[in-house]
């Protein structure tokens, strides 16, 4: 590619708006790429993309020029970055996960009382992946969200109703009694094996 | 402090005689660093340091500062005439091992001029990486609901609850058990009803709407009543509704 | 360029930040471009910038992978205010940085102690800028935030991993007390969901 050209794709690359016309006129000017104007250098760089081989093009929008990914690759684009996300939870999520299946429905500001940081973030993370949604709306002032688990929570950890969940004062013993790593056996009720169905 | 970006501003101005060492004391990064440069500027080894001398140097250079400014170089001044003062003790006749009082600041420095060449690297990549720019256009995502695979076990969670009540038990944050677990209540709901019944069923005992706690106080309930032989819990078949039923002594199973 | 290569330019175009490895290890995946695996399709994607003559250039960092513009555009980008460089950080900060890199995960105390000045005000900029988070909290009185460094940080500072910076005994001055020498790679900012603290 001609100088200018290279010039503009790397302008166009780094700006976060459609550049004017005007902006990259000043550009080749500036640029004085020989006979290169700031015309060829366009169609060459536009030519460049779509005759190469690309998977972006070169398209002028009402504000000027932009470089943009072809419309047939977002998709797998979006795609991929869901499915790579990581698969483990970071610790101040669980954290934030176990302190809602306990109280909900909870709202933020009480999620970050106890935490000591802010929930916002994790929150919205939760709720992209389907654990917790928002049940309801306290009480005062702004009516805040609150947030409880969802099914795909207890499908998660293979519960099928929150009760299954071991009460607060148990859990240093549910901690310390070996288990099998998977969810199989369900720490709260031991008496019969099985617990009471939900009452709603 | 200042803020991040503003590298070195030049903090303190003064009209005294000593703008040389007004000026220089705006580029130190603290206390470490000044005495770093006085160590340098006088070419002595690290290891075995004149700390009178350099106490002096450093009480001289910082006594332009004002204050509130100065509070982390003070300390330091404060150190080195601490240390100087343990110098000048005598050793004790016979004494084998010397603990030279200047040991650990040796060791804060060298591990401060470690944090510097780091800060070279670093400045050097950083410049590296300044000189270039990233995309900074963003297209609008489009939304394709996948649900990513989480790997996650309930014992993972558990560890969570634990970390978050011992968080939560610490005085100046409020207590996290369960909202108000009323299983006395329970217990008490359930022996009135076993006083008039022998049978009863689960949704007997719980309220129509139950909210989770209730639930978890009943469930709470019948296992301690059960435990001390009061009731029974029977379930028919997997999932179906617990039975409950009084197991006085008088009764058969 | 191999379809392989077009949709990894096409998701690197459409990021702001480095594409993590994985994401295009799902996107080579699906792609399913007969022999070319991720590492030739990158490798061409590089050849191609390099050799063809553009203005921009794909670089592997902080873990993954980012195009960005070359070097020698950069004064004509800023002159023409499309975009601007980051301001320079303070000596204190990359102090601070500095520690954070290799003592992570760390509270504001020892930080402190190993610069002999106060780091309040450096640790509320720095994680205003996304270069540290709070990645746990620590045992003990108040259960202190401590710091990690972000993928950010990784970008912002050219570097591949963690582990791309000196190693402790690497360094001219060695310490004679042994410590934690290398800065091994906190797992600690997994998720997304990982929460700034409160700022709000």
């Amino acid at each position: 590619m001609t100088a200018l050209a290279k010039l503009l794709e790397a302008a166009l690359f780094a700006s976060a708006v459609p550049v004017p016309v005007e902006a990259l006129r000043v550009m080749a000017k500036h640029a004085d790429d020989g006979e290169t104007t700031l015309d060829i250098a366009l169609a060459e760089l536009r030519d460049h993309y779509d005759s190469d081989g690309h998977g972006v093009e070169l398209i002028e929008v009402a504000g000027g020029w932009q470089i943009l990914t072809r419309p047939e690759y977002t998709e797998a684009i979006e795609r991929a970055q869901l499915a790579a996300r990581p698969q483990r939870l970071s610790m101040a999520a669980l954290e934030t996960l176990a302190i809602i299946a306990y109280r909900q429905p909870i709202g933020r500001a009480e999620i970050e009382e106890i935490r000591g940081v802010g929930a916002g973030a994790i929150l919205k993370s939760l709720h992209e992946r389907a654990l917790i949604d928002i049940v309801a709306r306290g009480e005062g002032l702004g009516r805040p969200l609150l947030y409880g688990t969802t099914p795909s929570f207890l499908e998660q950890f293979a519960l099928r109703h929150l009760e299954e969940l071991p009460r607060a004062d148990e859990l240093a013993i549910a901690l310390r009694a070996p288990r099998p790593a998977t969810p199989t056996s369900v720490p709260a009720v031991t008496d019969n094996g099985e617990a009471p169905p939900r009452a709603d | 402090m200042d803020d991040v970006a503003l590298a070195d501003p030049p903090r303190m101005m003064t009209p005294s005689g000593s703008e040389v060492f007004v000026v220089e004391l705006a580029e130190f990064s603290g206390p470490l660093d000044l005495l770093l440069s006085l160590i340098r500027d006088e070419q002595i080894d690290i290891y075995d340091i004149p700390i009178a001398r350099i106490a002096e140097q450093f009480l001289g250079r910082i006594s332009s500062l004002k204050l509130d400014e100065a509070a982390d170089y003070l300390e330091m001044a404060a150190r080195l005439v601490r240390i100087k003062a343990q110098m000048l003790l005598p050793r004790r006749e016979g004494e084998d091992v010397w603990d030279d009082p200047r040991a650990e600041l040796v060791r804060r420095l060298l591990e401060y001029q470690q944090v510097r060449e780091v800060v070279d690297v670093l400045e050097r990549r950083s410049e590296e990486r300044r000189g270039r720019f990233a995309r900074a256009y963003t297209q609008q995502a489009i939304q394709v609901p996948v649900p990513g695979a989480l790997r996650i076990s309930l014992p993972e969670l558990l560890s969570a609850v634990d970390r978050v009540l011992r968080l939560a038990r610490k005085p100046h944050i409020h207590d996290v058990v369960p909202r108000a677990l009323d299983v006395d209540g329970a217990i008490g709901i359930v022996r009135a009803l076993l006083a008039i019944r022998s049978h009863a069923q689960w949704k007997d005992v719980l309220p129509r709407k139950a909210e989770p706690w209730e639930v978890l106080s009943l469930l709470l309930a019948l296992l301690e009543l059960a435990k001390l032989g009061e009731l029974r819990l029977a379930q028919p078949r997997p999932f179906a509704a617990f039975e409950i039923s009084r197991d006085s002594t008088g009764e058969a199973a």
